[in-house]
């Protein structure tokens, strides 16, 4: 069974078709990537699947389930999370209660137990604690555990995102461009990160434009181009695509995209 | 500047770095299991304070200006469930003051109901209210939200002064007195200690929300909306729920208020009341249990201070008001946590 | 041209940079290299002047500019891609551009706009968007065209490729060294470390606010622990 | 007919004066994302300040361009001393400084005017001008030309210069105004300046029908501010237009309904206005990519 | 000397800053003026004033203040209606003897031991309307009233007694205190048919407005204000509308225009040349109450020969043929203000003057 499939989805914002007409099928424990220009539509089409934007037609299934009309927090509590491009931090929140909001769905949530603090929610909040923790220590971020979340440089609140999309325990993880601001070894680390959550069982949706990353983790890749879809296929494919390196790779990309050791 | 630097130079540095990241961390997490440990440690002051003061006291004004400390620190403790933690404004809350200060007024009065009950009855309805209200009104942001509740606690107000044959009209009504086992409540002393328990007691139940799934979600809404959303998080229920508390809250202060001063105006739900709640809010330190506590002693305490100045009274609490927010722009409380010690408050 | 002696700044109790020392000459490309949270972002805003320092000096052209605020560094010739773009959001992609100019309000901006549409012909098609609506990359090429628009004579950009497509990598690049070309002097902070120090005639390397090394481009490239701790080769 | 002509009169005399009183608010808001609670006092200084630089043998005229320009220097003075120093604060606290200021500020009045009501002559004569039975005040006109005035040059500036662009991109993006070039004190202590002045016009204008008293600019300023949510915040037009409606509302309200209720009817308006466009007439939604 | 504590909690700001602040002034010259003799039995006055900003909460602490704190054997003043029925149970309490200045006839009915007024109720503004109404033969009325504490409550009071008085009230609208036009209400006014005359139950700006907005229309009945308006600031403010608007004063309003065998024009003269050559103000008779209270107080004090709170209270309430500027008081176990209809003149303004309707 597939763990997401989108069906025709298609949006436009004043005249400019954001995604048009988009369909893909991913299948359970991949690393399914979309690529594409620059406003080609990827993180639009992750607003699609996560329900901050609806589609005028088509639909998307979660794990064969028909999602296509849910508010975003129903996709979540179905296993669904993602991360931003634009980052969506709690920015008053220390870096370790970022995380344990991302607990939320699993905790019981009784507001009279919570107004009393009965000992069950004491209980419940070191379990949610001791979860964000690991969360933390997989991207690397265990140290700032108790710091503040606006403090953090880029790259640091780029991985608290994926923490905090981690410790929701999806079934299907999308990422908007997660090596966006990391040097090469940086880029590394986030690579094993995103194998360590695939072999969790996870299903990761990547947006990225580092053709290392990408050629190195996808199993599958799809690729955008002015909001419809432009090819699919697997990594080798889409490296040797001629219409992708025109419209997307370069040069440089076509090159990086090769160096990768897949 | 030198070349290439040294490999031993790098290594050295890397060294420094572990040990300096190692030390910082045990104290972190020493620190934190202080914190967590003590949940409720900021009420310890608040409670010897409760006890020490009477000490001090040589009349039955100083308690009721003590009364009307914890009184009005409830209702700010309300608004700052709503405003410094899910980060949603409102200009109305003095209206469930009015609801609340009616409810006891007017249920006795007119329905027989006694006064106990018809506390609780007006905290009900407060909620109901919220309840019903909240969920239009909160769809709607920042400023919008602001005029929205001003709209709401300007209407209820307008409905206390016009209903007279309830109310009394803008002359305003008495209030029966509050009769607990026959035993009547009356006497700023008594007042003193029905609010400083009453505070502490809904301090302790907000220290746990704040501490619960509960109040982190809130806390997150405030920060991004959509990302609470996409973490699972109801984000209108979980708004409409902290409406309700924090309309409950406040309901609350007003029927004290009621039962305190046993008589009670339109005022009580006014525009202006709403907007001293907000100050008392912000200037004590939103999000700050104390600082609700703090800021409702600075409004309460400053015009009994400022008689002094007589007609430059104004001026100066103009001032001070100003001067507060410049120089402890988060709060009173969180600002002088920052400056001593770097606790949170 | 741009000296920075012994910087010291942070955010409120924690110092970010150590005493940071770094001098960029004129019509030099010079990029500086670091870890996440190493302090790059901190040291260019430092410049820029939008960051308090608590110690050291910062010169410009000869002339020490710390107690120069901000928006005047601007009229001396110095301009910025910031990190994470900081747009105008509600304006559109147009005003923008204009307000890039805006310390040559008495000049006229129309012609540095066409080129700047010319570079990135996705922006014309765009001008009349809000900038808060545009995707990510097309966001970051609005952050470098407004920059651009200042005529800067040092130009500070903070991760000029990040979010964008590989093919425009490339041409950012070539922007830069076009610039420089020109007599642009530029300070590059990249993630992209490979391909910036081939562009770059020197850099340093920045390690949790100091500076660790530094060289020509060609050395630091080749050096081992370089490759190893940011190259990753 | 005559009664709904009335009305209408009424409405457009009420809402002229809201509508002058709102757009005050403008400027400020769109410098700072703060809604200046001393905008009110700002409308009171320009009309006490006139009424006893009058008392004191200033001529009418020279006495409402001194009192102008002083608000003015005081707009200045509260960005300079209050704002300012606080630049880094957010929004709430801001809006607390403004409270003060407003506090302050009719304290002063307090001690340097009095406490009782005063007016001011009509510009164009006190006479009615008769309508199909109905009557409206010259002076209402006089409101509602000056508002409209101001609504255009306002405009006109924000929507047309440069400087009115930099305005807004300081409110969007401080740091980001810092490092274009923009010198933000400038920009937005004109923006208090400019706002300061169209308040004490305002003052000026509305005061010979609504009279005015040291502590009378609170609530002009009340429902400055549900015209400008109504309207749509931060837009010129959406000021004038959201001041000239509710004027219109309470006067219907009144006329129709129950006076007792026409504030009611007024927000209960502004909410459902709201419910179905959250950001009010004229207000644009901002687009947030996430 | 020894000093003797009299306290008063008035609004000197807020909306009803305009009876607070002369009442004020009232209170701190005639103090002076006893100290300056000698005060009352060799013991001199301490005048304590707090401002309560119109607040009834505020007013209560304040209360509990001079009580508590200050330990004032009287306390002369409460300016409004609402804030003097928050203070009294203060008062009540602690047996001290409270003068309120409050408009309403709430404040000593039923009457409460220890609590008088000196202002005329509201009713008795009515009545003496309906009175004059009566001698012009004109029995239809209209009534537009403020919503604040003061319009409304007289309206409720001018609906009460009516019948009484063989009035009908045709109509009757209202008014926000700080609404700038009230054309749609006196329109709809205009329009009622068999409305003979109006009257505006009000006080602050919103009197002054109606006035102008009834010429405005060309409303041809009489109007008659209350005596919420009784100050010249009205006339100033209505204008040349003022013209022919009747209503019920104290004679301080017209003390040079009082025959001279009047027996309150030697009272109001003095206060009037007092009040205006201190402030530079003109009089209004709100200041006069607070001037009758505090001379109220002194007489009964002096008659008590101590300042025990419960013998001053006694002898306030035996308060016979005093003479104030609001009229002659006689106090009764059963009437704490003591005032009867003839306190009330019936003016009349003409260009721009009070004037006596004979
Ligand atoms: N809310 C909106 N209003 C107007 N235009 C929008 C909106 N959202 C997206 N667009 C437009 O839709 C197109 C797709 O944007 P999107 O952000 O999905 O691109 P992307 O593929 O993620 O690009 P990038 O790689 O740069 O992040 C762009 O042209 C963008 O300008
Ligand atoms: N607003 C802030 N408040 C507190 N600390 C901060 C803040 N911004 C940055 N820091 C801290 O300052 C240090 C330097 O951060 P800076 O953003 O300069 O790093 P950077 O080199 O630009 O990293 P990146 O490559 O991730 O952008 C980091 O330790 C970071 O945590
Ligand atoms: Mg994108
Ligand atoms: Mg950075």
């Amino acid at each position: 069974m597939s763990a997401l499939s989108a069906e025709r989805l298609s949006v436009a914002f004043g005249g400019v078709r954001a995604v048009d007409g988009v369909s893909f099928d991913v299948a359970a424990g991949i690393v399914f990537s979309i690529i594409g220009p620059n406003g080609a539509g990827k993180t639009t089409l992750f607003n699609l699947i996560s329900g901050l934007c609806r589609s005028h037609d088509g639909g998307v299934w979660l794990c064969g389930e028909d999602v296509t009309a849910l508010a975003p927090e129903d996709l979540a509590r179905r296993g669904l999370s993602r991360t931003f491009q634009n980052l969506q931090i709690f920015s008053h929140l220390t870096v370790i209660e970022n995380v344990m909001v991302g607990r939320h769905r699993h905790e019981a949530t009784g507001i009279l137990a919570d107004l009393l603090h009965l000992p069950a929610v004491a209980r419940q909040n070191r379990g949610t604690r001791k979860a964000a923790a690991e969360a933390l220590g997989r991207v690397g971020l265990g140290d700032a555990a108790e710091r503040s979340a606006s403090g953090l440089a880029y790259g640091h609140l780029k991985r608290l995102e994926i923490a905090r999309a981690l410790a929701s325990e999806p079934k299907v993880l999308l990422l908007d461009e997660p090596a966006a601001g990391c040097n090469p070894v940086e880029t590394r680390e986030i690579e094993a990160i995103i194998r360590g959550i695939v072999a969790d069982g996870v299903t990761v949706v990547l947006v990225e434009h580092d053709m290392r990353l990408v050629m190195n983790v996808s199993d599958r890749i799809h690729v955008l181009a002015n909001g419809r879809t432009l090819a699919e296929g697997t990594a080798v494919e889409i490296r040797t695509n001629a219409a992708v390196i025109e419209a997307y790779l370069g040069v440089r990309g076509a090159r990086e995209a090769a160096g990768a050791v897949g | 500047m030198s070349m290439l630097a040294p490999l031993e130079r790098f290594r050295l540095l890397q060294r420094r770095r572990l040990a300096a990241a190692g030390a910082s961390k045990s104290i972190l997490l020493d620190r934190f299991r202080l914190l967590r440990r003590r949940r409720l440690i900021s009420l310890v002051p608040i409670v010897a304070i409760v006890i020490i003061l009477p000490l001090l006291f040589s009349s039955a004004y100083y308690y009721r200006v003590a009364a009307l400390v914890f009184l009005f620190g409830i209702a700010a403790l309300g608004l700052n469930l709503l405003m410094g933690f899910a980060g949603q404004v409102s200009l109305g809350h003095a209206g469930f003051m009015g609801i609340g200060a009616y409810a006891v007024a007017i249920g006795p009065t007119a329905f027989g109901i006694p006064p106990v009950l018809s506390f609780i009855l007006g905290a009900l309805l407060s909620a109901l209210v919220a309840f019903v209200v909240g969920r239009p009104i909160l769809r709607l942001k920042e400023h919008y939200l602001a005029v929205a509740t001003l709209g709401f606690g300007i209407l209820l107000a307008i409905v206390f002064t016009n209903e007279a044959n309830w109310t009394g009209g803008p002359d305003g009504m008495a209030v029966p007195q509050l009769i607990l086992f026959n035993w009547p409540l009356r006497g700023a002393a008594v007042w003193y200690w029905i609010l400083a328990v009453s505070f502490l007691v809904g301090a302790v139940i907000a220290l746990n929300l704040i501490n619960s799934p509960t109040g982190r979600a809130l806390r997150a809404i405030h920060d991004s909306e959509v990302a609470a959303r996409v973490l699972g998080i109801d984000v209108a229920q979980k708004k409409l729920m902290i409406f309700v508390i924090s309309a409950v809250y406040t309901s609350i202060a007003g029927s004290y208020l009621a039962l305190l001063d046993g008589y009670i105006t339109p005022q009580i739900s006014g525009f202006l009341r709403s907007i001293e709640l907000v100050a008392m809010v912000v200037l004590g330190g939103m999000g700050s249990v104390a600082g609700s506590l703090v800021g409702a002693a600075v409004l309460v305490i400053l015009p009994q201070a400022l008689t002094l100045f007589d007609e430059y009274e104004h001026v100066v609490l103009g001032l001070i008001v100003m001067g507060v927010m410049i120089f402890l722009r988060a709060g009173i409380v969180p600002s002088l946590a920052a400056a001593f010690g770097g606790g949170r408050s | 041209m741009l000296s920075v002696d012994n910087l010291k700044s942070g955010y409120g109790r924690i110092e970010a940079l150590h005493g940071v020392s770094i001098e960029v000459a004129a019509g030099e490309i010079v990029t500086l290299v670091g870890a996440n949270g190493a302090g790059k972002t901190t040291l260019l805003r430092a410049i820029s002047g939008v960051q308090t320092i608590s110690a050291g000096r910062i010169s410009f052209e000869g002339r020490s500019i710390e107690s120069i605020p901000a928006h005047a560094r601007v009229a001396l010739g110095i301009a910025q891609v910031p990190e994470g773009r900081q747009l105008f959001a509600p304006l559109s992609v147009e005003d923008n551009l204009k307000l890039g100019a805006w310390n040559r309000r008495r000049g006229h901006s129309g012609n540095d706009i066409h080129r700047v549409y010319e570079l990135f012909p996705m922006l014309r098609e765009l001008r009349r968007t809000a900038a808060g609506a545009l995707s990510g990359g097309q966001q970051q090429l609005l952050a470098i065209g407004r920059a651009l628009m200042a005529r800067p004579r040092l130009l500070l950009l903070d991760e000029p490729s990040m979010g964008l497509a590989p093919i425009l990598v490339d041409q950012i690049l070539n922007v830069v060294l076009d610039l420089k070309h020109n007599g642009l002097t530029v300070l590059l902070v990249e993630q992209n470390a490979r391909a910036a120090l081939a562009i770059a005639d020197r850099g340093y390397v920045l390690e949790t606010g100091a500076i660790t090394a530094s060289g020509r481009a060609a050395e630091i490239q080749r050096d081992k622990r370089v490759r190893e701790a940011y190259l990753g080769v | 007919m005559a009664e709904f002509l009335q009305f209408v009169f009424s409405g457009i005399t009420v809402g002229a004066i809201y509508a002058l009183v709102a757009i005050g608010f403008t400027l400020i808001y769109n410098a700072s994302d703060v809604v200046n609670f001393a905008q009110g006092e700002f409308v009171m200084l320009g009309a006490m300040g006139t009424v006893f630089l009058g008392h004191a043998g200033v001529p009418l005229l020279l006495a409402g361009v001194v009192a102008v320009l002083i608000t003015t220097v005081v707009g200045l003075a509260l960005y300079r001393w209050a704002i300012v120093p606080a630049r880094e604060a957010d929004a709430v606290t801001l809006i607390i400084i403004t409270i003060g200021a407003s506090i302050f500020l009719r304290g002063v009045a307090e001690v340097v005017f009095d406490k009782g009501f005063h007016s001011l002559p009509a510009l164009l004569g006190s006479n009615p001008i008769r309508l199909g039975g109905a009557t409206i005040l010259p002076q209402s006109l006089v409101v509602l030309a000056g508002a409209f005035f101001i609504m255009v040059l306002l405009w006109a500036f924000i929507d047309r210069t440069l400087f009115g662009k930099a305005v807004r991109a300081i409110a969007a993006n401080r740091v980001a105004a810092r490092l274009v070039g923009i010198n933000t004190r400038i920009v937005v202590g004109a923006s208090f300046a400019l706002s300061a002045a169209i308040g004490a016009i305002a003052g000026i204008l509305i005061t010979p029908i609504t009279l005015t008293s040291y502590n009378g600019g609170t609530l002009l300023a009340l429902k400055g501010f549900a015209a400008i949510m109504l309207g749509g915040i931060g837009s010129a037009v959406g000021a004038v237009v959201g001041g000239i409606l509710l004027g219109l509302l309470e006067a219907f309200a009144a006329g129709y309904v129950s006076a007792s209720y026409k504030d009611a009817v007024g927000f209960l308006v502004i909410l459902a206005v709201l419910f179905v466009m959250p950001r009010g007439l004229f207000g644009k939604a901002t687009v947030e990519r996430v | 000397s020894a000093q003797v504590k009299i306290g008063s909690v008035l609004s000197v700001t807020g909306p009803a800053s305009f009876l607070g602040e002369p009442e004020k002034e009232t209170l701190k010259i005639y103090v002076d003026k006893i100290n300056a003799k000698g005060g009352i039995d060799g013991q001199k006055l301490q005048l304590i004033i707090y401002d309560d900003g119109g607040n009834a909460n505020a007013a209560r602490t304040f209360a509990t203040r001079l009580v508590e704190q200050d330990k004032v054997v009287a306390m002369v003043g409460g300016a409004t209606t609402g804030t003097s029925m928050a203070e009294i149970p203060v008062f009540q309490d602690a047996q001290i003897p409270f003068i309120s200045l409050g408009g309403s006839i709430r404040i000593i009915q039923p009457v409460k031991k220890w609590v008088f007024k000196t202002p005329h109720t509201d009713r008795m503004a009515c009545e003496k309307i309906f009175a004059d109404l009566k001698k012009r033969k004109l029995t239809k009325v209209a009534l537009i009233s403020g919503t604040d504490a003061f319009g409304k409550s007289m309206r409720d009071q001018c609906i009460a007694v009516a019948p009484k008085a063989g009035i009908t009230i045709v109509h009757v609208e209202n008014y926000g205190p700080h609404d700038s036009d009230m054309t749609p209400q006196l329109t709809k006014i205009k329009a009622t048919p068999g409305v003979q005359a109006v009257i505006n139950t009000g006080f602050g700006q919103g009197p002054a407005i109606v006035t102008r907005d009834y010429r405005q229309l060309g409303i041809p009945y009489p109007l008659y204000q209350s005596h919420g308006v009784a100050s010249k600031q009205f006339i100033k403010l209505a204008g040349p509308a003022a013209n022919g608007v009747r209503l019920p004063a104290a004679a301080l309003l017209v003390a040079d225009q009082l025959p001279d065998s009047d027996p309150q024009k030697p009272v109001v003269v003095a206060y009037k040349k007092t009040f205006e050559a201190k402030t530079g103000k003109p009089v209004s008779t709100f200041g006069g109450h607070a001037y009758d209270a505090l001379m109220i107080f002194a007489a009964a004090a002096k008659r008590a020969g101590s300042f025990d709170k419960a013998k001053v209270r006694d002898q306030i309430e035996k308060t016979k043929g005093f003479i104030g500027t609001g009229g002659t008081f006689n106090m009764s176990p059963t009437n704490h203000l003591g005032l009867d209809l003839s306190a009330f003149r019936m003016l009349e303004i003409k260009d721009g003057e009070w004037t006596l309707v004979h």
